[in-house]
């Protein structure tokens, strides 16, 4: 199997699961217990914590457990938009937010809420001086992410915090895609929240987690027992909480030398299809991308058929992002970037990793034009017709 | 999510092309919506001698395609018009829900393909 | 360590850990991916969910996979609140309920619902006549408890569920402490909703679901992807889900034996504490209760400085419910139930589990007495004085 | 949660009891907050000789009636008037913060016994 689908989900890394086991049955205490176990695991997690918040550049106490990179932006958005309801209930977001951001816009909407979604450049990039015509005097958050998990397309984060701050707004960004792959310092981003899964940074799936700078208005979405502050209740996930910031520590010592290793993998990969493939395009080639994502469109065929004959082949892709590949719509990203339906519906994305290996890239090099070639045969658009 | 039989049929598709001096050809779908489906039938003596596809779309409407130009072959005009998009899907041994609209892609698609046959039929009447 | 805090939390069983491991690195695929290792995930949790229904006589779609026991009881009860407010907000609870649900109903009475919080008597059962009588043409939803964490007692939950009914209202009961230790048939109970914690029962932490009876409106609260057929999104937690299946296979099998074997533990603990420590009282001792648990009353003392006591002499128990033992306010349940301030400040609960034995039930027995004879020594309101 | 400090003088608490001709008797708290605590002073020539407690209360209501009979005794009964809260917690290195209240109620137990004192001087006047 040729795994290239990292954005979707990562393998655990084996030292993260070996950092684990023994909090299954061993160190299984609940870290609210008074007993010596208990206290035993409250300072297993704190260490976690303190780990975290290190490789972020932030406090301890600014850290958050929660179940995933969706419950932490929930939390952020919905949080920080209750908390703050009195001051404004004007909010800003980018088109190319991942559902997770999106959907609770959506459905702060219908909830009295106002909300300006920023458009994007053709390369999928959110202009500051955009937010600086949307902010009003009653903004009282701005979420925009990292990294868009379809494109890779890194955005401006520092200059639009920096904006959304003088014009007296809480930002947020949903780091999902970069916590992991590239360094953050949340003080030099300048941000005020930050999402995080650790499943797509080699560690389990089901623990993320939020960070809140200190100060920072927001009211708990998951309520019952006084755990993380008052800010998310629920007994801690110990063992997957140790695997997080296992992933933290591995990928703070190895990133550097991965984002060398797969960036010049992914292109080689580019590189590759461009020669062999006729009428594709590689989306957002020449802004600031994450350098483990290369989002393809090829002309003339559609991104499923694609994907599932490169799965007959043991090739793993995504078409536009796992979570939108069951339903029938295009990829909101790509027509937020200006791209025509019917290209929209043609994208292949691939994202390589931390076992990614060269002659993964030959195959798929070797293997895609054929690919296409059969299904442009199958296509009444192919070219010439 | 595929029935082996919906990817068997993805993997090798019947009848792809076009036929180039085709009685009746039906154009149904929107490449905005991700999904058209162009059937070719050669027609004769009200029999359908020959049906080919192309299809610009997902995993199920190259499948239904393929399986719908295999069951209108050798059927004579008004049996063709009977096949609804049940019985493709059930000859794929089913699809999932969200697929569903491809077999009524491809049930359309027959209709139309006979509707312009006929048309042509009566333009040359 | 004798471990007697199966209620705060359980070690996984062997086998769970076993079943969840080849989840973590090998089938780590993300169940919403096309290719095949993502199709094999979506597999591996639908045979999960596929069991847990079979398990509690429900049917798969009615499972929904949640973080916990704490967030099915939030999205159940906000999520019921929410999607009937049009048609009334009048919401039903009982005194003794955990804070996950408290805190929540707490929450929905600031945002304009009114909650009637229904008492219980001497021994912390509701009674199905104080709920007749607390609903109202408006009452859209009851929540009462299957089992209370603290004393163990059961809840007559099938009569409470259908005066609920007969109300029109929706019945949700927070089962966190039941699953997996009692037999559970939802139909038999007649709830609509039903909440459930893995790691309550030999599972991991960080997983729950929350059984939503076929055509129960209810609004999801983490919103985000297509996950859960639309209740509750976020990338599933794969490894959790197994293990939780696994956890409810093994109790399938073994529980009826369980009950047996630490039911008869759990007397032996009380009738040997009752002969030699004077002044103690045995909360709901005569009325059906969990097997395993054991809610002791300790007359002149309180309870931290009794587990404080028991914890060095290696025996881990908790005072009251986790939860709430490291804030200074003595159990609602134990004040709801009618006793005293003093008393309820000095509850122990023992909770017992798969891996107690006797010569541990033994050694409790030997080494509460004086325990308690020291701290009485410090009392100022030992007897006599 | 507690400091070694704090869990060996709750293990082992000094001068526990009561003293029967005590010069003062301070109580402060209340069950129904769970923490009581009633401190004997005996004093004579304006110095405490002897301290003892009684309390009823958590790990640190224990520690800190140890700690605070024993940072008493050999005072004068104006250096035991400066005995502050924080003195007490910092003697035990620190408090958990939802625990600070049981070294307030140290410091008022001390206060309370030597206004008994005076109280019972002033009467005897
Ligand atoms: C950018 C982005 N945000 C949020 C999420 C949601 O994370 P999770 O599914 O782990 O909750 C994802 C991945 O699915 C993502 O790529
Ligand atoms: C009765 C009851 N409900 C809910 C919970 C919360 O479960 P969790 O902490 O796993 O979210 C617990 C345990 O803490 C409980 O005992």
């Amino acid at each position: 199997m040729i795994y290239l689908d990292y954005n979707a989900t990562t393998p655990c890394d084996p030292r993260v699961v070996e950092a684990m086991l023994p909090f299954f049955s061993e160190f299984f205490a609940n870290p609210s217990s008074l007993h010596r176990p208990g206290q035993e695991a409250r300072r297993a997690i704190e260490r976690a914590r303190s780990t975290i918040a290190s490789f972020l550049g932030a406090k301890e106490e600014e850290v958050i457990f929660t179940s995933g990179g969706t419950e932490s932006s929930n939390l952020a958005i919905r949080g920080v938009a209750q908390a703050l309801r009195k001051k404004g209930t004007h909010l800003v977001t980018s088109a190319i937010e991942h559902h997770a951001v999106l959907n609770v816009f959506r459905s702060l909407e219908k909830e009295g809420f106002s909300v300006t979604y920023l458009p994007v450049d053709a390369n999928g990039i959110v202009h500051p001086e955009e937010l600086k015509k949307a902010l009003r005097p009653d903004t009282i958050l701005v979420s925009i992410m990292h990294a868009n998990n379809e494109t890779g397309v890194l955005e401006p984060i520092a200059d639009l915090a920096r904006v959304a701050h003088e014009g007296g707004a809480i930002f947020h960004t949903d780091a999902v895609q970069t916590v992991g792959k590239i360094p953050i310092d949340v003080t030099v981003l300048g941000v005020d929240l930050l999402s995080a899964s650790a499943h797509k940074f080699y560690g389990p799936k089901g623990v993320g987690f939020l960070y809140i700078r200190k100060g920072t208005p927001i009211a708990p979405q998951i309520l019952g027992g006084h755990h993380e502050r008052g800010k998310r209740a629920g007994t801690e996930n110990v063992p997957g909480i140790i695997g997080m910031a296992k992933a933290c520590e591995i990928a703070q010592e190895e990133m550097g030398e991965e984002a060398r290793r797969v960036g010049a993998l992914r292109d080689m990969l580019e590189q590759g299809l461009e020669e062999r493939v006729p009428d594709i395009h590689i989306v957002s080639r020449n802004v600031p991308r994450l350098y483990n994502t290369s989002l393809v469109l090829v002309a003339y065929v559609e991104g499923e058929s694609l994907l599932l004959n490169l799965d007959f082949e043991g090739i793993c892709v995504s078409s536009g992002s796992a979570c939108t590949s069951s339903s029938l719509e295009p990829s909101h990203v790509l027509l937020a970037c200006g791209y025509p339906h019917e290209l929209a519906h043609g994208s292949i994305r691939f994202s390589l990793g931390k076992w990614t290996k060269e002659e993964e890239i030959f195959r798929v090099v070797a293997v895609f034009p054929k690919i296409v070639e059969k299904l442009r045969a199958i296509s009444p658009f192919s070219k010439g017709r | 999510m595929y029935s082996e039989k919906v990817l068997e049929h993805f993997r090798n598709p019947r009848n792809v092309g076009r036929i180039e001096d085709a009685d009746g050809i039906g154009k149904v779908g929107n490449p905005i919506c991700g999904d058209v489906m162009v059937m070719y039938l050669k027609i004769r003596d009200n029999r359908i001698e020959d049906a080919k596809f192309e299809t610009f779309g997902c995993g199920a409407a190259i499948a239904t395609s393929s399986m719908a130009t295999e069951l209108v072959k050798g059927k004579t005009i008004e049996e063709a018009l009977q096949i609804t998009n049940r019985a493709v899907a059930e000859a794929l041994d089913g699809l999932p829900p969200h697929k569903m609209h491809c077999s009524v892609l491809a049930e359309e698609a027959i209709r139309a393909a006979i509707e312009d046959y006929r048309a042509r039929g009566r333009k040359g009447e």
